[in-house]
């Protein structure tokens, strides 16, 4: 390795005092600041980058910018950093990636002797038989696996992310960008530049003085313009509606940010890429791309190499040659317009020495530039629906005409539009910028118009202006892709033109197919240098033309976007009670159930169990959902709700009640108190609370519009403590004055409104969930935690302590309660949880009502079918607990076992001491005195018995009715 | 009963500020849901003297706030000085609901890391009402400005509202981020009215 | 159907004779030479006995299993886009039988048994990586489900079990096994059959098979209609009809068999014949990381964070999340499903915040009610539907071909599929699955 | 992401919405069959081309609300900006 620092050259980005010292494989070097990781290599002489990823060919810089296939390395603990994009850093610690067990000597070039059989696809053909040995060949296969290391040990770090609603976002800032982005922020607009380079500027910044000195212009009017400026950023992608991905990386591979831009108008002006050509040997390293050649030397003062042949079809590779010739590179100029063209790369090991011409000629070089055409990466467009077409006379695809879509939201400006001298794309770009501003002031009318809460709009529309830009030109320009011979077509896949022909000859013979066969631009720059070169192979196989080939879809993200980037701040909303610091302080072990975090238990769930059975225990209840269901017609909509009647349900009254889909299929349940004539609080489980919210709501709005009832979710104005316990009315009696707790007085499934503890306007309703003598308190939230600790101050001689979710859950259980979406399932209709009791099917309609009657009468013409059904079973051993979700099974046909059900809930009870479940078993095995068969995880048989109640404990309620 | 401190929302720290934000918890306000009549269409509405997508202050010094189409909510009110007419319901949610306020002139930067909603001056102006996700709980967001200064409201589920406070708090402390834009915000394009 | 010609449908399977088999001896041999076309395509003819619309790997399959199994060979397998086009190559190549009915997983376990020797049958190696199946669970739910899904899974003979986080770390140290999680891992549903399959060669392999045993492929050939008599609606179409032909972008054919095999277009092929189906189509997208070298040796899902994860063996992390929420035919997916799928991976993952999304896409997913397929006879004779396959149907090719040629053939429905016909719908017999979770991959 | 065209608020976000559905009359419950009750739960048209549905502006005014959609392009007969004049089908 051979310094190829140049003296100081006008236009460098390098600052030379500030030189910063690296590594690269380990080895000590220096760069400047300005450097990118390939430059500063570059200068320090070095020619390899990288082993290329099925024949481990060697690599050196192809285009010296992001898109380099080849110079994809590995900097500290980040893989597949773009070298020839990513800036140098004092200490940086750089790696080639793909070379083992050095880049100089690679073991796995092997494979290339082997090469003759490594065409694309070879793998599907062979590693088949013996079939045992495949394990092993993936192994192995497995070991070539290209790209850097990824250590999942790595610290995360925080990225952040917004939102923005910019009247325009130009995508790229060269030349026409800039200019387009300064004209709409002169018109008024809110524009947004994204540049995917570190400066603005396109390719002006490596075009001699009067380039930078016209770029530095431009950027000066934009920025004078407002124009917000985002450098080393790029458009990711677009969806619908001009919703815009912006990525914006940051200095040193620090944590990159997404912003999300809804843009009323797009300009795409992404500019040119320069596209490869096709011959022997293309991918040896000196093989270099005019941009590639031109921006070492004009940015980053390196000299490419000593002796270069360019081959040059246009004005770019005759910019290339002067350009090296100036940088002191002895140039032989081979000048394709005049049929001349390259056949062949040739050197030894890792260098270039001779160029072959295609009249037998040859040069020695060890440089070799071609500038064989270009490639609009059209991409963003794509997305906006613009279909990318071929135009043979400029030997390239355009976007359709005329690269205006969605009511003109979407415009393109630049290379990527047409050619023409830099006076034509500024005027073009500012044309395009005037016309952007134009369309986003008659959108951004449409939408004030449009949104309710936006500011009011008296003048009229603005019209919306009519594209009249005079477009640019197309350049005549030689039809280059592939020479006589064969060579590279992806660098990234290794994949060649003889590997895209054979795969047509084998029936691979769409863009599509070939791309799938051979993976031909599927690597790092998704296409960009690789597609239109594919495509043209693939026409001179099929005898087609390029037009008739078309393109592959391109996909989003244009550029790839870290995880890191995409996942922003992660939002996981959590909700809590108002009791949560209490619980916390009183030491609970919380548990997520949804959003919300809840006391499973303050320490012994059993115990806790005891102490409700025998004194008084609290629970926070808070997560139940709560809806105030008020109007004339609220009864109706209880009765349309659920299974069950409304009618008759009394003032100061509440009732249990089941809701079932339109499949009959068990919704949500719980209690609704009659609060008033035309007042109802509804409970819902926790889980369904907001389901059920928006059910209701869509039954009132779509089917009974009519309806005079308003429905309010007040599940978080509440506090809801369940007092229970043989003790609870003693307790409650001491913080009560208002209401008359006697059982006379506040019977079971009663609902009373009164003071707890000095706390006005509490609903207290008498339910009994743990199937204790219990009162459900509905505190305003704000006055829960004074409630709660008077109730533990209050009855210390009581013996009252909080409970968690577990012991409520034993206890459930022990009542035979189920759990809907635990006992119940996505299949399970009211009859299966035995609530024929419930379901009424006099009611004039309710939800769920044709299935439900056809379950219990049977259809039109058919027998009631079998279900389901729900059982208590108490395993024989009472020690034995079977994990919720075993099978249970009977003897099938031919010795065989057939599962006929599962445990769905299954607890130790302690008030029992034993073993108790709930089941799901076929219908013809739920009689009382059945025996099942368990079968337990570890594969055990256990015998159960199905019980006569779905209650464990208390069968006849005497102890929540006294 | 009187309104105990325990009222205050359901923050401990109740105020957060940093570069050019406030955030201040302002649970303990009155909160009154009204309802349209089902008798007199229009009456609630034209008594209010707002729509859907609109919030006013009322001559009680209530903040009314037409939250849903037909719905209102009255901040700084637990009665409602509702009109005279019936088939009115109403639902005090004073401690159903968290109630934020943020301020200041970063005060569009911070909500822009944590809602969608466009808060340029001529989309959502003072005196504007939305529901919009905020950090992903649902709120009904309300631009309110005081003497002034730019002010949104985020009214939020009682039991979210810590969470929220934080979200917001924290996305606050990451203004500016890491990389500023490069320009100041501008005002969207406002069409000559 | 009475399969014309041979008459009586074939006991004996049938062997494709391929004009170039593939093995190592004979790569080394043709060096870089090209090999012959894998397809038999050419003009339309006039008839066929089976016309199967849908060139996906469900077409394929069901083409190839008619001709093997029972010598029915006059076979056109229509697409009007490019050989697996669709689902088939869209999908992220999961392959599992871990099922929660009985029913499904028995017709899983026979997919997963037709695709462990498919590369043998086939003569193409199809890449089957079987390296293990993880699915995550983030609550006592969820636990419950997997553990549901293993109980019916040992009882129907699968390997499948529920293990802690200890040894989920242990099979996959890059999970975040901790508490520090919003929703920490609590436990897995292990499956160690389950794995990933390079999806393309399956439906080449397919379609090199078929044709080898004279099925013909037809790319670009789109079906602008189906000929049906003597059914209840307009044009003889609907319920009670039958099926007499296709009418394509290349020309009218005759045939009294046709086989709906097009996924997310199912819907718009059934109407052809006047039938409604209870799918809707939505998009179920996908991406790719840039690869790194390998640390990821099992698939890894998590239903409740709505992702699965596999590292392929070039060093790609595969993503797939939850279909869209929105039901539509565009393919242009969305950011926030990219944004969505990143959280949750770097949830499970921390430390992946580096590796970059290199590309996104979607594929049209016929989604059912209840989650389960649609596949056999329907009210209109010889309209045969391979469908509703929502998110699983890669997975299922295999048997799902075997299957419904074997039905095709005899007119009986196999016992495999018996749960799956469509008429489970207007009696009301749905199938369980849906008690899984709503991504089961 | 699409804009939805929410008659109350305005052009949303469509996450900000859920798709309920296709908009189909409910039969009489009274007088319906199995046959086409089951329909009613479960059959779809699930067009390629325009389709009546049913949104519910979830974050936004909460109102359900009846449009139609084009499920090919994913555009709304009333696209909340007035974009794409004529039919879709092209797009994409």
């Amino acid at each position: 390795m051979s310094p190829q620092r140049l003296p100081a050259r006008p236009g460098e980005v390098i600052d030379r005092r500030r030189p910063l010292s690296f590594t690269w494989n380990g080895r000590a070097l220096s760069g400047f600041a300005g450097d990118t990781i390939v430059s500063a290599l570059a200068a320090s002489g070095c020619r390899v980058f990288s082993r290329s990823m099925k024949y481990h060919r060697p690599r050196g810089i192809l285009t010296a910018d992001y898109w380099d296939p080849n110079t994809l390395v590995q900097v500290g603990d980040e893989p597949n950093v773009r070298g020839g994009h990513r800036l140098l850093e004092a200490h940086m610690a750089a790696s080639a990636q793909n070379a083992w067990p050095s880049l100089r000597w690679d073991a796995k070039t092997l494979t290339a002797l082997g090469g003759r059989a490594l065409s694309a696809g070879f793998y599907y053909k062979t590693f088949m038989r013996p079939r045992w040995l495949w394990p092993t060949y993936e192994k192995v296969l497995a070991r070539f696996a290209p790209g850097g290391v990824i250590d999942p040990e790595s610290a995360p770090r925080r990225h952040d992310k917004r939102y923005a609603h910019p009247d325009v976002v130009v995508a790229g800032g060269g030349p026409a960008g800039l200019a387009a982005a300064a004209a709409a922020g002169q018109a008024g607009a809110a524009v947004m530049l994204v540049e995917h380079e570190h400066a603005v500027g396109g390719h002006l910044r490596w075009d001699g003085a009067s380039g930078r000195a016209a770029a530095s212009e431009l950027a000066e009017a934009a920025r004078a313009a407002g124009v917000e400026i985002l450098t080393d950023a790029t458009v990711a992608g677009r969806w619908e509606d001009n919703w815009l991905a912006i990525v914006e990386r940051a200095a040193g591979g620090g944590p990159e940010r997404l912003i999300k831009a809804r843009a009323k108008v797009l300009v795409v002006a992404a500019g040119l890429i320069e596209r490869p050509y096709v011959f022997a040997g293309n991918d040896r390293p000196g093989v270099m791309l005019s941009q590639g050649a031109r921006r070492l030397a004009n940015l980053w003062a390196v000299r490419p190499g000593s002796r270069a042949v360019v081959f040059s079809a246009n004005a770019a590779g005759d910019a290339a040659a002067a350009d090296l010739e100036a940088a002191g590179v002895a140039v032989e100029h081979v000048d394709a317009r005049t049929g001349r063209t390259v056949t062949a790369a040739e050197g030894r090991r890792n260098a270039l020495e001779r160029v072959v011409l295609s009249d037998g000629s040859r040069l020695e070089a060890d440089l070799l530039v071609t500038a064989a055409g270009w490639t609009a990466p059209t991409s963003l467009l794509n997305m906006a629906g613009v279909r990318p077409c071929y135009d043979p006379t400029a030997a390239r695809f355009f976007p359709a005409e005329p690269g205006v879509s969605e009511a003109g939201a979407v415009l393109s400006t630049g290379g990527i539009s047409g050619d023409g001298t830099l006076e034509a794309h500024v005027s073009h770009g500012e044309a395009t910028g005037r016309l952007a501003a134009a369309r986003a002031a008659t959108l951004a009318h449409r939408l004030r118009v449009a949104t309710a809460w936006a500011a009011p709009v008296n003048g009229p529309e603005p019209p919306l202006v009519p594209d009249e830009r005079t477009p640019l030109g197309r350049h005549r320009h030689p039809a280059l892709f592939c020479s006589s011979t064969d060579g590279m077509v992806d660098f990234s896949e290794d994949v060649s033109s003889r590997d895209l022909r054979n795969a047509a000859a084998e029936g691979f013979d769409s863009v599509e197919l070939v791309k799938r066969w051979t993976t031909a631009t599927m690597g790092s720059a998704q296409g960009k240098l690789e597609t239109v070169n594919t495509v043209a192979v693939l026409a001179e196989a099929t005898g087609s033309t390029i037009s008739e080939v078309g393109t592959t879809t391109w996909r989003p993200p244009f550029a790839p976007v870290t995880l890191g980037a995409l996942a922003g701040r992660p939002f996981e909303p959590v909700r809590v009670s108002s009791l949560h610091d209490l619980h916390v302080a009183a030491g609970m072990a919380p548990i997520s159930a949804g959003q919300w975090i809840r006391p499973e238990h303050y320490g012994e769930p059993q115990a806790e169990v005891r102490n409700v059975r025998a004194n008084v225990g609290i629970i926070d209840v808070s997560p139940l959902g709560k809806l105030d269901i008020q109007g004339p017609d609220a009864t109706d909509l209880l009765s349309l709700l659920y299974l069950n009647k409304w009618r008759r349900l009394a003032v100061g009254s509440v009732r249990y009640g089941v809701m079932c889909a339109e499949d009959g299929v068990i919704l949500d349940d719980g209690v609704t108190g009659r609060l008033g004539e035309d007042h109802y609080l509804m409970s819902t489980t926790s889980s369904g609370a907001g389901a059920v919210e928006v059910w209701i709501q869509n039954w009132l709005q779509t089917e009974h519009p009519d309806w005079r009832v308003r429905v309010t979710p007040v599940t978080d104005a509440f506090t809801s403590i369940n007092v229970a316990g043989p003790r609870s009315r003693t307790l409650l009696e001491r913080l009560t004055d208002d209401v008359d707790l006697s059982p006379e007085a506040f019977k079971y499934m009663q609902v009373r409104r009164g003071t707890v503890a000095g706390v006005a306007s509490c609903v207290m309703w008498r339910i009994g969930f743990t199937g204790e003598l219990s009162y459900e308190l509905h505190v305003p939230a704000g006055h829960g935690p004074h409630v709660w600790s008077a109730l533990l101050a209050a009855g210390g001689d009581l013996g009252v302590a909080p409970f968690g979710l577990e012991a409520q859950r034993v206890m459930r259980l022990e009542k035979g309660h189920f759990i809907v979406g635990q006992d119940t399932d996505a299949l399970t209709k009211a009859p299966t949880a035995g609530l024929e009791w419930l379901i009424k099917l006099d009611k004039e309609d309710f939800c769920g009502l044709p299935e439900l009657r056809w379950a219990l009468d049977g259809e039109p013409g058919g027998a009631p079918e079998a279900l389901q059904r729900l059982v208590a079973v108490q395993p024989t051993d009472p020690a034995y607990v079977p994990p919720e979700a075993c099978q249970i099974v009977a003897a099938g046909p031919g010795g065989t076992e057939r599962i006929i059900g599962r445990i769905t809930s299954s607890r130790y009870s302690p008030t029992l001491e034993r073993s108790i479940c709930l089941a799901q078993v076929e219908a013809d095995h739920p009689g009382a005195g059945t025996q099942l068969t368990v079968v337990d995880v570890s594969g055990r048989r256990h015998r159960a018995t199905v019980m006569a109640d779905h209650a464990h404990f208390d069968p006849e309620g005497g102890r929540l009715r006294g | 009963m009187a309104e105990g401190p325990e009222l205050a929302g359901p923050l401990t720290g109740g105020e957060a500020s940093g570069a050019g934000w406030r955030l201040s918890d302002e649970s303990a306000t009155p909160k009154l849901l009204a309802y349209e009549s089902f008798e007199a269409a229009g009456a609630v509405q034209r008594h209010l003297g707002v729509g859907f997508g609109a919030a006013a202050t009322n001559g009680a010094g209530a903040l009314v706030c037409g939250v849903r189409p037909d719905e209102w909510l009255l901040l700084g009110e637990r009665t409602g000085s509702l009109p005279g007419v019936t088939g009115v319901v109403t639902v005090d949610l004073t401690h159903g609901l968290a109630l934020f306020r943020l301020s200041g002139p970063a005060a569009p930067e911070v909500l822009a890391a944590v809602c969608s909603i466009d808060t340029a001056e001529a989309m959502f102006p003072d005196g504007a009402v939305c529901g919009a996700s905020v950090a992903r709980v649902a709120c009904s967001l309300v631009r309110n400005d005081v003497a002034g200064e730019r002010s949104y409201l985020m009214v939020s589920p009682r039991s979210s509202g810590r969470y929220l406070f934080e979200s917001v708090r924290d996305a606050g402390a990451r203004q500016p981020p890491d990389r500023a834009p490069s320009a100041p915000a501008r005002p969207g394009t406002a069409p000559p009215n | 159907m009475a399969p014309s010609g041979s008459g009586v449908a074939q006991a004996a399977r049938r062997r494709a004779r391929y004009p170039a088999r593939y093995s190592a001896l004979a790569l080394l041999r043709r060096g870089k030479r090209p090999w012959p076309p894998i397809l038999r395509g050419g003009e339309l003819a006039s008839s066929y006995d089976a016309v199967v619309v849908g060139g996906g790997v469900h077409g394929l399959a069901t083409a190839y299993y008619l001709a093997s199994n029972w010598g029915i060979t006059n076979v056109a397998v229509l697409d009007k886009g490019y050989l697996g086009g669709g689902g088939s190559g869209r999908n992220t190549a999961i392959v599992r039988s871990n099922y929660l009915t009985p029913e499904g997983v028995a017709f899983y376990d026979r997919s997963l048994r037709l695709y462990e020797r498919l590369a043998l049958d086939l003569n193409l190696n199809v890449m089957f990586s079987r390296r293990g199946h993880l699915t995550l669970a983030h609550s006592d739910g969820a636990l419950r489900t997997m553990r549901w899904r293993a109980e019916v899974n040992k009882q129907v003979g699968v390997d499948s079990e529920v293990i802690g986080p200890g040894e989920i770390k242990r099979l996959v140290p890059a999970l975040d096994v901790s508490e520090a999680p919003r929703y920490p891992i609590l436990g897995a549903l292990h499956h160690p059959p389950g794995g990933i399959i390079r999806h393309d060669a399956v439906v080449w392999g397919y379609a090199r098979a078929a044709a080898a045993l004279g099925v013909e492929t037809h790319q670009s050939t789109e079906v602008l209609d189906v000929a049906t008599s003597g059914g209840d609606g307009p044009d003889g179409k609907g319920p009670g009809g039958r099926v007499t032909g296709v009418r394509t972008s290349r020309g009218d054919v005759s045939t009294p068999v046709v086989v709906n095999c097009t996924a997310g277009w199912a819907s718009l092929i059934a109407a052809m014949v006047g039938l409604r189906l209870p799918i809707s189509t939505h998009p179920l997208q996908a991406a790719v990381t840039e690869p790194v070298k390998l640390f990821l040796p099992a698939v890894v899902v998590s239903g409740s964070l709505h992702v699965y994860v596999s590292q392929t063996d070039r060093g790609e992390l595969v993503f797939g999340a939850a279909v869209d929420p929105l039901a539509t035919y565009d393919t242009a997916g969305s950011l926030s499903f990219a944004e969505d799928l990143a959280g949750h991976v770097l949830q499970l993952m921390p430390g992946l915040g580096r590796m970059r999304l290199l590309r996104q896409w979607s594929g049209l997913c016929d989604m059912t009610p209840d989650y389960s397929p649609i596949i056999g006879p329907t009210p209109v004779d010889g309209f045969h539907c391979d469908v509703g396959w929502g998110t699983y149907g890669f997975k299922a090719a295999p048997v799902a071909g075997e299957q419904l040629a074997a039905c095709i053939a005899t007119g009986e429905v196999p016992e495999l599929i018996a749960p799956f016909t469509l008429d489970r719908f207007a009696a009301g017999r749905l199938v369980g699955e849906k008690g899984a979770a709503a991504v089961g991959h | 992401m699409l804009l939805v065209p929410c008659p109350h608020c305005g052009p949303r976000n469509s996450a900000d919405l859920t798709l309920v559905g296709e908009t189909e009359p409910r039969p009489d419950p009274a007088t319906t069959t199995p046959a086409e009750w089951r329909a009613y739960l479960y059959e779809e048209h699930n067009p390629a081309g325009w389709c009546r549905e049913t949104w519910h502006c979830r974050l936004g005014c909460g109102r359900f609300f009846v449009t139609e959609r084009h499920r090919g392009a994913n555009r709304f007969r009333h696209p909340p900006l007035g974009a794409s004049a004529g039919e879709p089908g092209e797009a994409r």
